[in-house]
């Protein structure tokens, strides 16, 4: 009930993202942007530019991840079909999930069209690509959801486009640490047990984000 | 009322024709007259292809942002598709310089990209072409339009700004026409047939660009009159 | 038996109260007209009673059991609400949107005739499938009826349902609201339209948060 | 003399048009209602007239002088809008709402009375001070007509400008509008209220893009 | 006429801005949330923080100025009051030299308060603070106006939280190169003549919006 529900919800945004169609092309060409905009503000000559390809990954995503949380729900509020949409058969739930996962497929194909760019861009290669995607895919899970509940609570907020960055940042800030360390330590070839612990630490956080957010948001929004 | 026959489009069978030709003995010039540089052996043919491609970028989108000024002080149809379809030949010549390039940067700087002003500013203006594309297919009717001819009217001038801020900032991208130029009796025929051939399958590309807008312009005219006729028979007292 | 009942209900806004002491009870297969002046707290009352504002007083029944403690999902299937916002997606096309809504709160039930009711409520069918941001206000007013007939509910708790609505579809929106009293929906409506009056079992006036029976003009 | 003509407009979406060869004089001093059902075009019809929407065809004119040769700020001065949307920064109180409007368009003239004219569309001095955003849909409606009136231009065009107004309201609006006509102003008012159709000095209906005198119902 | 119609749509954003009381606190709020990110994602250990301070400083404003652009126009959209505030007595160029004032006082209060933040953080210090200062000032006039300009063609724009960005950085490269170019020469100690050039062309820039852009904004917005 709750996955059917889901993908009813879901089906629906696709196909509203369909038909303002651009939404994926823009998403990836502003993370292309913030791409530039680092390379030009934090690149030095003489030095190394791979060395940059953590945090440039890592912020970028962390960024451009916020623009498509900001649109999540702007087609519930448009038409007003908040109140609608939290109450299906299975409460509030659905909605939340279906968010979560729009979050997911966009931010997951923009890191899928990023990576390569990246490291054509900054000359680099990555040393043990399954550990590195694998905190991509962890950090992008977290991101997801937690963002998802985090512009839930937010959308009948004023300033919510100032707020929601403010507050998600230093809630996702274990996850962005641990994805830089893992990031710069598989670049530096550690061996795949000095990650173990920030895998975890990502692994932990996303189980702690997965359980808990569907019940803080149904408390929050069911009266 | 519109033109419903469109015209034969004899000068653009020739154009292309002459396009044709010229690009076919580009190739040939590449490949037998001029020979392989010392250094940096066959990548170095990219050469001919990669500078031309980046000038017919530039003249494009140059003369995209000066058509839109035009559009937006005097609005014309045809000044509208001649516009558009010159921003988006430049952005095929934007993404063939952005192609051409890495392929010879891996070879001569050993790295697909550097973050060097000039191949920066290259990007920029593609994202900036892309943009403007976007917002105008995007935006309702007549005000898309007027949006991306502002803004596309501003990106001239501004690039402008960027190319002075690459040129003083420096960097390793080479400069051999405001150099020494090009030495070899070879090589140098060679890049002018290149060029000439670039620039006229440019001009190609450009005009069935905008024959194709006119004609979609013309489409719909020819749509909403019929409509305007469908409404009229609707009315009360309309003959059935 | 009472189906909707407000007890004591006050409801406050910057420290000042709008609604004191309201008592109301809607009994099934009646429709109730609301009227009163602008700003007397009609809205208000309605999102009390549809349970998606919480009153600072006094409790809303269903049945007799307090609103919060019915699960919300429940809660949609029994109480529809129609208000100014259209409450639709506006990029999806009539069809989607009733079809969507009915889908969920009726998950894996029968495929809803959804072209019908928006024939239903006069929407003529070249416009069933285009996005729904286009319309007019007419036109969004109507689909948004056929959402509310879509969701099934027993209890209707409308807006100013008539507004935007031509001569037609105010004669069809009567018409669905006869059809659905008779099969024993409690309605309440708040308006200030006088052509729909003459529908109501029973006539409100709100006056100063006070509920008093209507004179009738 | 006429003040507002419309020469053959035609306005089209999405390929299809939905007024075609649309003729229409409107004189000084006179007030006209437009009717037509859901979705005949009478909004963009207005807008058109306002010159917010630019026609596929034809052209509109005012005074003998086409829209697009008539400065936006000329413009703004003799045509005065109300439509769906109040038009009213949520923020701010009614007060200073139509205080700002005024002050934009008539710059450097004495102060207008801006309490006396929302008090002469029917809202308590209570709340002339705080922000229109707590405002229910008919308070924002007369907060809204209070913005029309010190506008001071002499073309209205209204759509549908009693919705959500109760009976007080609608009186009121009548008065300003015949107060309005008589100090010469030329109105065009689209609506589906019966209530206002009597004000009318012409009405006309709109019917696939074709204008033809009402019927009288 | 033009300047006192500016002054009362100036007035009426500082009153709104003053109702909804955060949006400075959160604005600036999020600008040191950047400078915090950036720190995590390009700072490695062993290097001079001082280093980082041009590029942490220029895309922070860069980034924290676009949040304030999104907003700027809020309050004209839900109250529907765009249209009349675009048709003053002067036209419409009063309602966007009120927003571009706006924008600047924002980010000017931001600036003069990030400043002195981002100097403690990073260890470091301003060799030339006059010069640095007029650059700043420039680089955020520039953005003011060319944002209010982007901004208010985009306002109808479906998607315009990810489109401003997009249009509005790679116009702003300029002033972000000149400006990282100066405090970066400033900070290695160079003559100030080596930084004329670079203030010239932030000045022609300036000089180039502040004229063009009133009159694009009326092209396109009086019909
Ligand atoms: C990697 C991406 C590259 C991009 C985006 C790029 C872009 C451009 C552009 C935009 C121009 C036209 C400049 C102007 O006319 O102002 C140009 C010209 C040129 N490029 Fe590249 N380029 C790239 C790589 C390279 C490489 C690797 C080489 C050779 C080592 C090269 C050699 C040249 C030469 C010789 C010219 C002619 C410049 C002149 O003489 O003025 N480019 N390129
Ligand atoms: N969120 C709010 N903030 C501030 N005041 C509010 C709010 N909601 C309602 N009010 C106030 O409560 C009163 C009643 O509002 P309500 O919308 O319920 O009136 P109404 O009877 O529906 O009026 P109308 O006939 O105009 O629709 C009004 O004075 C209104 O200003
Ligand atoms: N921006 C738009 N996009 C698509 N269709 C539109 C748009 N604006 C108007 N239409 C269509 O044009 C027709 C007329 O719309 P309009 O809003 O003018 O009707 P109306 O006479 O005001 O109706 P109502 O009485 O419901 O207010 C409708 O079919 C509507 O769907
Ligand atoms: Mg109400
Ligand atoms: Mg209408």
């Amino acid at each position: 009930m709750l996955l059917r529900l889901t993908w009813l919800l879901l089906q629906k945004d696709l196909r509203v993202a369909a038909r303002s169609r651009e939404v994926f092309g823009f998403m990836l060409l502003f993370a292309l942007l913030c791409v530039v905009v680092f390379a030009f503000g934090f690149l030095r000559e003489g030095e190394a530019a791979a060395a940059q390809v953590p945090g440039v990954l890592w912020v970028t995503l962390l960024f451009s991840g916020t623009v498509g949380l900001l649109r999540l729900f702007a087609a519930e509020e448009e038409g007003g079909t908040l109140v609608l949409a939290e109450r299906t058969l299975a409460g509030a739930t659905p909605l939340l999930l279906s968010k979560a996962l729009m979050q997911l497929l966009f931010s997951g194909v923009t890191t899928l069209l990023l990576l390569p760019v990246v490291l054509v861009f900054f000359d680099a290669s990555l040393a043990q690509p399954v550990l590195v995607l694998a905190a991509l895919a962890l950090g992008l899970v977290g991101q997801a959801m937690l963002g998802a509940l985090v512009a839930a609570l937010l959308v009948h907020v004023r300033l919510r486009e100032v707020l929601l960055p403010l507050v998600l940042y230093p809630l996702l800030a274990p996850l962005v640490i641990a994805g830089v360390r893992i990031t710069v330590l598989t670049q530096a070839g550690a061996p795949a047990e000095a990650l173990e612990g920030w895998l975890a630490l990502m692994l932990g956080f996303d189980a702690l984000v997965l359980v808990t957010a569907p019940w803080l948001h149904a408390r929050v929004v069911e009266l | 009322m519109a033109k419903i026959a469109s015209p034969r489009p004899t000068g653009f069978l020739a154009l292309l024709s002459v396009a044709t030709l010229l690009v076919l003995a580009a190739l040939y010039c590449v490949a037998f007259v001029a020979r392989p540089d010392v250094t940096l052996g066959i990548v170095q043919k990219i050469f001919y292809f990669h500078v031309s491609s980046a000038i017919a970028m530039m003249l494009c989108l140059s003369c995209g942002s000066m058509l839109s000024l035009i559009d937006l002080f005097a609005p014309s149809d045809r000044i509208d598709a001649l516009a558009h379809s010159a921003i988006e030949t430049g952005l095929a010549f934007a993404l063939m310089v952005l192609t051409s390039g890495p392929l010879w940067a891996r070879k001569s700087w050993g790295a697909w990209w550097t973050w060097e002003p000039r191949l920066t500013l290259t990007l920029m203006l593609l994202l900036l072409a892309a943009a403007v594309l976007g917002i105008r297919s995007m935006a309702a009717d007549g005000t898309g339009r007027k949006i991306a001819a502002a803004l596309a009217s501003l990106a001239a001038p501004v690039a402008y700004l960027i190319h002075v801020a690459v040129e003083k900032w420096g960097g390793t991208h080479p400069m051999v026409l405001k150099g020494g130029g090009i030495q070899s009796p070879g090589m140098q025929l060679t890049f002018r047939v290149a060029m000439l051939a670039i620039l006229l399958f440019a001009a190609t590309l450009w005009t069935l660009r905008f024959r194709v807008l006119r004609l979609e312009q013309r489409l719909h005219a020819l749509r909403l009159e019929l409509s305007a006729q469908d409404v009229r028979k609707q009315r009360p007292g309309a003959p059935t | 038996m009472t189906r909707l009942l407000a007890e004591g209900v006050g409801w406050a806004v910057d420290g000042r109260f709008v609604l004191v002491d309201v008592e109301l009870a809607l009994q099934p297969a009646t429709l109730t007209v609301l009227t009163g002046e602008n700003g007397a707290g009609k809205s208000s009352l309605l999102e009390i009673l549809a349970g998606t504002r919480t009153p600072a007083r006094g409790a809303v029944k269903l049945d007799g059991v307090p609103l919060p403690e019915i699960a919300p999902a429940h809660l949609a299937r029994r109480i529809a609400r129609l208000d100014h916002a259209p409450g639709l997606y506006l990029e999806l096309s009539a069809l989607e949107n009733v079809r969507l809504f009915h889908a969920l709160l009726h998950p894996g039930t029968a495929v809803l005739d959804a072209a019908a009711l928006l024939t239903d409520v006069g929407l003529a069918s070249r416009d069933h499938m285009r996005p729904v941001r286009g319309f007019s206000r007419g036109m969004l007013q109507r689909t948004a009826l056929a959402r509310v007939l879509a969701s099934g509910a027993d209890v209707w708790l409308l807006d100013e349902p008539s507004t935007g609505l031509d001569r037609a579809g105010c004669a069809l929106l009567a018409d669905v609201l006869q059809r659905v009293r008779a099969q024993g929906a409690t309605i309440l409506l708040a308006t200030h339209d006088p052509a729909l009056l003459p529908l109501a079992d029973r006539r409100l006036h709100l006056d100063h948060g006070h509920l008093q029976p209507a004179q009738v003009a």
